[in-house]
C-alpha cells in the first residue's frame, strides 16, 4: 500500500467522524431489528457511517438486551435479534381439540377392559365385526391399552390389555372395578329390548363401516 | 422542416408551440376544475380571494382559444365553459328579482369552495406523502416468526361410555337367546296350519281351546302366545268362510266349527 | 349472578396468576419483536397468561424504547415496533421498492383519509372529475383503504375508509393524527357543502349529498 493512498484515506475519514456509541447502539440495533438475515461485524460496519464501531456498539447492545424478552444473539459469525428462550411458548398458540371417541374404539376398548388379555381374533369375535387396524393404533396411540403377553396357542397372537393411564382416566383401582353385566342391568344400561322404533344404538354413534353390520343385525330383532 | 421560409418556419413554429402547450396542458388536467385551479393561481392571490368573475374570464378565454386551435376538448370542459358564461352573465348583470334560483354571488362562492376544497385535498395528500413511510423511512421486523398453530385432538370417553359400549355388544348376545326365544311364541301363520288341517273334524262346536298345540299349556308364557295365535287363526278362518264362531256369553268359551256347504 | 358462581370464578382465577408486570412486559416486548403487523391488546392478553395486562406493559415498553433505535408505536387499537424514522438511511437494503402512486390515486387516498366514510360520488364532487375504477383497485389491493358502512341514502351507496394498513404505513396513530386534520375542519373545507341550485353535476351526480354532511365523519374522527 503507497503511502498516498493511505494519506487519502485517513483524510477520508476524518470528513465523516464516527457518531458517538449510543447512536451507534441505536443504528445496530435498528440493522438488527429490521434485516431478515444475521449481519456481520463487517456488514454492520459497512451500513454505518465512517469510522463505526459495531463490534463495541454490539458489545453494549447485548448488555442492554440481557434478560428482556428478546436477547440480542451471536449466530455463526453473524447477529441477530432473538425471541428469548424462555418465552418460546408465547410463539404457540395450542389448540385442543376435544373429540369423542368413535363407537368402534370404545367398543373394542370396553372389549379389552372386561376381557383382558384378548386377542385380536377374540375382540373380533365378541363385537361380531373385525376391528380396523386403526382402532387398535388410535388406543395404542392414547396410551389405553398397551400389548399383553403372547397367547401360547399356535400362531403366538398378541393380546391386549389396558394400561394404568386408562385407569387413571376413568377413575378406576382396576380393570376389575368395572361394573359387572349384572350391575350394568341394574343401572338400566343393559336393556333386553331396544325401544320399539329404534335401533339398539346408545349414544349418539359416529356411523362407519363396522356399524352397519349392527344396524342391520337390529334390523332382525324388530319386526 | 429545414426547407420552410424563414417566414413561414417562425409562424408554424410559433403556432405549433402555442397549439402543443395547450394540447400537453389539456391533457395534464384532470377536468375542468383543475384547470380553473391552475388559472386561478394566474392571479396571485389566496384561493378565498380569487375573482371567480376573472376567472371565468380566463376560462372562457382559455375555450375560445382552444376552439381555435381546433383542440378538441371533452364534454365535461364545454359544459363548465357553458356554466361560466351563465355565471358570468349573473355576476355582471345587475341581479334580477323575479329570476328564480341562486344568485351569481351563491353560485361564485359555491366555486371557489370548490377550488378551495380541491387544493387543500392537494396539500394534504402532499403532506401525507410527504411522512415518514414504513419499508422507506421506517422499517418493520425483518424476521417473523409466525404464531405456531398446534393443533392437538384429544379423544375423551367417559365410563359411562364404556359401559354402555360393552353393554351394547353383551345385549346384542343377548339378543341371540332373545331370537331363539321365538320358540316361545306360537305364530298365527302356525296356529292358521295346525287347525287347516285339524278343522275338516270339526263338524260340531268345538270350544278352540282344543285347537291348542300339545305342550304348549305347561309354561305360561306359551300358553298365552299360543292362545292369541290361536284365537287370530280362528277369525282368519272365519274371515275366509270356512269356520263359524260363537260365544254363548262374555267370557264364555268361544266355540268352532267346520262350515257346511263349502 | 349468584354467589356461589363468583366464587367459583374467583377461585378459578387465582390458579392462574398473573406474572408480575416486568415478566408481562417482557412477553410484550417478544410478541411485537416477533411479528412484523401491529398486534392488538387483545391479541396480546389472548396470548399472555391468565390475568395480564398488556395495556399497561406497553406504557413500560414504550417508554422504555423511547429514543432508542426502535420503536414501540401505536397503530389504530393495535402496536407494532418500528425502526426509528431518523435511520432509514441506514436500511437502503431493506427498502422495498413501491409501486408509484399516480397523482389520481394519491388525490383519491387523501380524500378517503380526510373526508371518511366517503362515497365515490362524494370522491368526484370533490376532484371534479370521475374516479377510475383502476385507482379505487389499487388502493384497495394495497389494502391502504377499505370498505366501509353502507350510507343510509337512496341508492346506499358503499363508502371507503383507511385501513390499519394505511396508519401502519404512514406512522400515524389514529386517523385523528392525518396531518392539517384540525386546521381543514376549522376552515369548513371538510365539510359536504351542497351546490347552490343546479350546476353542472361533475362525475356523477351525488344525490345525497345534503343528508350526508359530517354525521359519518363524527364516528372516525371523533370520541
Amino acid at each position: 500500500m503507497s503511502e498516498v493512498t493511505q494519506t487519502d484515506t485517513e483524510v477520508e475519514q476524518s470528513l465523516f467522524e464516527a457518531p458517538p456509541m449510543g447512536e451507534q447502539e441505536r443504528m445496530v440495533e435498528a440493522i438488527l431489528f429490521a434485516t431478515a438475515e444475521p449481519v456481520t461485524v463487517r456488514e454492520l460496519n459497512d451500513r454505518m457511517l465512517h469510522g463505526a464501531d459495531a463490534a463495541e456498539a454490539l458489545v453494549h447492545l447485548r448488555k442492554r438486551y440481557e434478560g428482556r424478552g428478546v436477547n440480542v444473539v451471536k449466530v455463526g459469525d453473524a447477529w441477530a435479534i432473538r425471541t428469548a428462550p424462555d418465552l418460546g411458548f408465547l410463539m404457540q398458540k395450542e389448540t385442543v381439540e376435544t373429540r369423542k371417541l368413535s363407537r368402534a374404539a370404545i367398543e373394542t376398548l370396553a372389549i379389552i377392559a372386561y376381557h383382558q388379555p384378548v386377542t385380536r381374533a377374540e375382540i373380533e369375535e365378541i363385537r361380531g365385526v373385525s376391528v380396523s387396524r386403526g382402532t387398535v393404533d388410535q388406543l395404542l396411540e392414547m396410551e389405553w391399552i398397551r400389548f399383553g403377553r403372547r397367547r401360547m396357542t399356535p400362531g403366538r397372537p398378541v393380546t391386549f390389555v389396558v394400561t394404568q393411564d386408562f385407569l387413571d382416566h376413568f377413575g378406576l383401582e382396576s380393570a376389575r372395578d368395572l361394573p359387572g353385566l349384572k350391575e350394568l342391568r341394574a343401572a338400566g344400561l343393559l336393556e333386553n329390548r331396544p325401544p320399539p322404533g329404534t335401533l339398539p344404538q346408545m349414544g349418539e354413534g359416529d356411523v362407519d363401516a363396522e356399524e352397519e353390520t349392527e344396524e342391520g343385525q337390529s334390523e332382525l330383532f324388530e319386526d | 422542416m429545414s426547407e420552410a421560409t424563414n417566414d413561414g418556419f417562425d409562424t408554424t413554429v410559433a403556432d405549433r408551440l402555442a397549439a402543443e402547450a395547450l394540447i400537453v396542458d389539456v391533457d395534464g388536467f384532470e377536468g375542468p376544475l383543475d384547470l380553473l385551479l391552475s388559472l386561478s393561481r394566474t392571479q396571485k392571490v389566496d384561493l378565498r380571494k380569487v375573482s371567480v368573475l376573472q376567472l371565468a374570464k380566463q376560462y372562457l378565454a382559455f375555450v375560445e382559444q382552444a376552439k381555435a386551435l381546433r383542440i378538441e376538448l371533452a364534454a365535461d370542459y364545454l359544459v363548465m365553459a357553458a356554466w361560466l358564461a351563465f355565471l358570468k352573465s349573473r355576476l355582471l348583470l345587475p341581479p334580477d328579482p323575479t329570476e328564480e334560483g341562486p344568485s351569481g354571488e351563491d353560485l361564485a362562492a359555491h366555486l371557489a369552495f370548490q377550488l378551495e376544497r380541491l387544493q387543500a385535498m392537494r396539500d394534504v395528500a402532499a403532506r401525507l406523502m410527504a411522512r415518514d413511510q414504513l419499508g422507506r423511512d421506517f422499517f418493520a421486523r425483518g424476521v417473523t416468526q409466525q404464531v405456531e398453530r398446534v393443533r392437538k385432538v384429544e379423544y375423551t370417553a367417559t365410563l359411562l361410555d364404556l359401559m354402555q359400549g360393552y353393554a351394547r355388544i353383551r345385549t346384542r348376545d343377548e339378543f341371540r337367546p332373545f331370537v331363539m326365544d321365538r320358540d316361545a311364541v306360537f305364530t298365527m301363520e302356525q296356529a292358521l296350519e295346525r287347525m287347516r288341517g285339524l278343522i275338516g273334524f270339526a263338524g260340531t262346536w268345538t270350544d278352540i281351546s282344543s285347537y291348542m298345540p300339545d305342550g304348549w299349556d305347561t309354561d305360561p308364557v306359551k300358553w298365552r302366545s299360543a292362545t292369541a295365535s290361536t284365537f287370530a287363526a280362528s277369525l282368519e278362518l272365519a274371515k275366509e268362510g270356512k269356520v263359524e264362531l260363537r260365544q254363548s256369553d262374555t267370557f264364555a268359551p268361544i266355540e268352532l266349527r267346520r262350515r257346511d256347504g263349502r
